[in-house]
């Protein structure tokens, strides 16, 4: 059974410094500041309680006043499983630092949320759209794109 | 003595003409309308897949290519020569075979040259 | 003798023989030898999650049929139990095994469709891939005398499956389940020990663990590399856990591997059905589901392992009867992450080769 | 990546973002079908010469089909052209890639804006006679899909299509069906008409 890792034994395995960027334990993540992701996900990564070494999914998500994203993270070895969640409150400007550094899977699901929902992921080495042309008029998944062509 | 060669002759002026007439009943044909053709600037470009080709192509190309060529055409040539080396085989007695082997030598050392500097190796 | 050789560009593009559907390649070629590569994807992106926002959860259905459309039964399932798993709903025990059953089945024939497809890009024209597609017209026939369909059945629901097993099903699947390892035997005799496919696949396209571990690979290109990583193992889902059957895993990596993983994979898929086929329990195959279906407020993931890898379907809903969000964790296309690593080195006809052995499908690449 | 000579790729995905966007402002109603000479039966006082019927036989008799497969339907037609259903009794098994050997372009598939430019590509530079069959409701009318933003509402937009065959796939006998219909309007084309 991959064992969903519980999150109040990350925050206090997690060191003073990062432990404070965690904003709250809900039951499907863990939500923190997207500024500290990368630290976060890199100690998750080598941590010997955790050893996160497969990130399996991204997903990007549209609520109206923010954007969030979702990451998957399995253990290979240890069978346990953890989701970061990171919520985007700037609309116009969505950020986040780019996870493609430490596992190579993030690299392609990043630019398709780049392409479809237009969140930017800073330090990714080839930030552009995957699925549609260059030129195409705005992101199809974000709530405020007409619908249809 | 002549006329032996008369149908060798006849030979030859059946296979031209075949073959002129193989390249040029389309021609014919597109010129009386009967097979339609219209040609256009795309369907004369290049097919690479759907896409215009990008970049040249008229480039530098790897050198192998040419060695394999050259020593392909140097061990067909030898084959010719068999042949008729190979017709005659009764009445030219050993003779015949020691020279064909003194022939097959030479190209022997050359092959073998070329395969010592490695033109074969593909890398 | 060095002489300086310029690099020619060159597209292995949207309109090409083999790469299984339209998926473009940007290839840096220097003579032969692929010296930068860069995959382009899109060219089937029909925006499916984007038209799920705007239908209700019963119409998503269908559209889970053509994200893989050589897995639609796998995408059915793990659509199906993700809502499930949203709303609890209880499915019957004869629905489960026929869920299982139907699963295996279509594993069978995606994996001799990839098997195939790897053969035929490999030089044998045609030859085995319509060999195998001989037993893929028998599970057809047995898919379409379930479900009416041939390739996109639109057969699983929330709560079971939409008919029951018509009384000539179990006799018509016990005579393939008979017949289909001497079939086996007959590819096995054919393509495993040729000395052809060994040159041309053994230590080809070379994924390491560490590489496919860090490239999130999944399914056989995973295993191929020595992870033993089968969800129907590590987390069992559905009714997985009531069957015995072992994971093959490869050594190296290599195309050889994985083409082998997928062979024994077969021999597990039918071990597993004859298991499914003893155990068929009697009763109802549908708790059915009211008509303006409605799941709680919330968020799921749920996953199983479908025949290209860890197959996940990520529902966010809003209460509403259309899906917040839908989001498909699609192994074929993370499968191809690793594809730059594994192709530049390698000339032009083996990159055709790696290619084929990943097994991608691009309705659910591009989605 | 550089492709050298000073291009990367993202000045070519810009030139292919402005060909699809031209096309698809350029391709905003359905082209019309080259049949419209079918239904002409009042003035058929040029009948189908000994050349026209050997032209026409030859051709429809040796159908050689494009693999310009984009989605689901490549499986049933795949299905078709193998043993069960043997689509060689047309005389049709032999698959071309390049479309200069091809004269029948089976659109099996959705078709996305994305693609639409390089099956047009790929559909000029077969050679004339052509005809194009568009297989499964994707190639109808978009099909399941028609209300997306990224898939052409039907492939009459950027080609001229002969015969329609509907179905989600369609089965192999309706294929075949279709590619009958085909032979027949192949019967009925003639010199006199210059197509």
């Amino acid at each position: 059974m991959t064992v969903q890792l519980e999150y109040n034994r990350i925050v206090e395995a997690l060191p003073q410094n990062l432990a404070s960027s965690v904003i709250a334990i809900e039951d499907h993540g863990l939500i923190i500041q997207p500024e500290r992701l990368t630290d976060i996900a890199a100690f998750l990564k080598v941590e010997p309680g955790m050893e996160l070494d497969y990130l399996c999914s991204i997903t990007g998500v549209d609520c109206i006043n923010y954007f969030e994203i979702d990451y998957l993270l399995y253990s290979i070895k240890l069978n346990h499983r953890c989701t970061l969640k990171v919520r985007l409150a700037d609309k116009s400007e969505p950020a986040v630092p780019s996870l493609a550094g430490l596992w190579l899977g993030a690299e392609l699901q990043e630019r398709e949320i780049f392409d479809l929902l237009g969140i930017n992921f800073s330090g990714h080495p080839d930030m552009k759209r995957i699925f549609l042309w260059e030129g195409f008029p705005g992101h199809p998944l974000r709530k405020d794109y007409g619908h249809g062509c | 003595m002549l006329s032996e060669f008369s149908l060798i002759a006849l030979f030859i002026l059946i296979v031209l003409g075949f073959a002129t007439s193989l390249v040029l009943i389309p021609v014919a044909l597109r010129k009386l309308g009967i097979v339609p053709s219209q040609p256009s600037a795309v369907k004369s470009e290049p097919y690479e897949c759907g896409l215009e080709t990008t970049g040249p192509t008229w480039i530098q190309f790897k050198i192998r290519y040419y060695f394999y060529a050259l020593l392909l055409i140097s061990l067909d040539i030898t084959v010719v020569f068999l042949y008729p080396w190979a017709v005659e085989l009764t009445s030219l007695g050993p003779a015949g075979l020691i020279t064909i082997f003194i022939f097959l030598g030479i190209l022997a050392v050359g092959y073998l040259y070329a395969w010592r500097k490695g033109a074969l190796e593909w890398k | 003798m060095a002489v300086k050789t310029e690099p020619l560009f060159l597209n292995l593009g949207p309109v090409h023989p083999s790469t299984h559907g339209v998926f473009r390649m940007r290839a840096l070629v220097d003579g032969e030898v692929i010296t930068d590569i860069e995959p382009v994807f899109g060219y089937l992106h029909r925006g499916i999650e984007k038209l799920a926002e705007s239908k209700s959860y019963r119409q998503f259905l269908p559209l889970t049929d053509r994200l893989d459309y050589v897995s639609s039964m796998n995408n059915n399932m793990a659509y199906v139990m993700a809502v499930e798993k949203l709303a609890g709903i209880e499915v019957p025990q004869r629905a489960e095994y026929i869920r299982v059953i139907m699963a295996e089945l279509q594993r069978i024939i995606a994996h001799l469709l990839a098997i195939g497809s790897f053969f035929n890009d490999m030089g044998t024209f045609f030859t085995p891939f319509f060999y195998m597609f001989i037993q893929k017209e028998k599970i057809t026939d047995l898919f379409e005398m379930v479900c009416g369909q041939r390739l996109l059945y639109n057969y699983m629901r929330f709560g079971g499956v939409s008919h029951d097993l018509p009384p000539e099903f179990i006799p018509a699947l016990t005579r393939f389940l008979d017949e289909m390892p001497a079939e086996i035997k007959k590819y096995e005799r054919l393509l495993a020990e040729n000395e052809i496919v060994l040159a041309r696949s053994k230590n080809v396209g070379v994924l390491t663990r560490e590489m496919a571990v860090n490239a999130s690979a999944a399914g056989p290109v995973l295993r191929a590399s020595g992870v033993d990583w089968d969800i129907r193992k590590v987390d069992p889902y559905s009714i997985y856990d009531r069957f015995d059957f072992d994971v093959p895993t490869g050594a190296n990596g290599d195309c050889y591997d994985r083409y082998r993983v997928r062979v024994e994979e077969l021999t597990q898929s039918l071990n597993i059905i004859r298991q499914a086929v003893n155990g068929l329990p009697k009763g109802k195959v549908l708790n059915p589901v009211p008509l303006r279906f409605r799941p709680p407020a919330g968020e799921v993931y749920s996953h199983i392992e479908g025949n290209k890898g860890e197959l996940g379907f990520h529902v966010i809903s809003d209460g509403s009867d259309k899906p917040y969000r839908i989001h498909v964790r699609a192994p074929s296309f993370i499968n191809l992450t690793a594809l730059k690593n594994m192709l530049i080195g390698w000339k032009l006809a083996d990159a055709i080769i790696i290619f084929g052995s990943i097994d991608i499908c691009l309705g659910e690449v591009d989605r | 990546m550089e492709i050298g000579s000073g291009i990367n790729s993202m000045d070519l995905d810009l030139h292919e973002g402005h060909v699809i966007e031209d096309l698809k402002n350029s391709a905003a109603s359905a082209l019309p079908e080259p049949s419209r000479w079918l239904d002409e039966e009042i003035e058929r006082n040029i009948i189908t010469t000994t050349v026209d019927k050997l032209l026409n036989w030859g051709r429809k008799t040796s159908l050689w089909t494009e693999t310009s497969f984009t989605a689901c339907c490549t499986f049933e037609f795949i299905s078709t052209s193998s043993s069960r259903f043997d689509i060689a009794r047309f005389g049709m098994e032999v698959l071309r890639s390049s479309p200069r050997h091809a004269d029948l372009m089976i659109t099996a598939g959705t078709l996305t804006w994305k693609m639409a430019p390089q099956i047009k590509r790929v559909y000029e530079q077969m050679a004339e006679p052509k005809w194009v069959i568009a297989m499964g409701a994707c190639g109808i009318s978009g099909g399941i899909f028609a209300d997306s933003y990224a898939v052409v509402p039907g492939y009459n937009r950027i080609l001229p299509v002969d015969v329609y065959i509907p179905g989600c796939p369609p089965r192999p006998e309706a294929l075949l069906a279709g590619i009958e219909l085909l032979r027949k309007k192949i019967e009925k084309r003639s010199i006199a008409k210059g197509n």
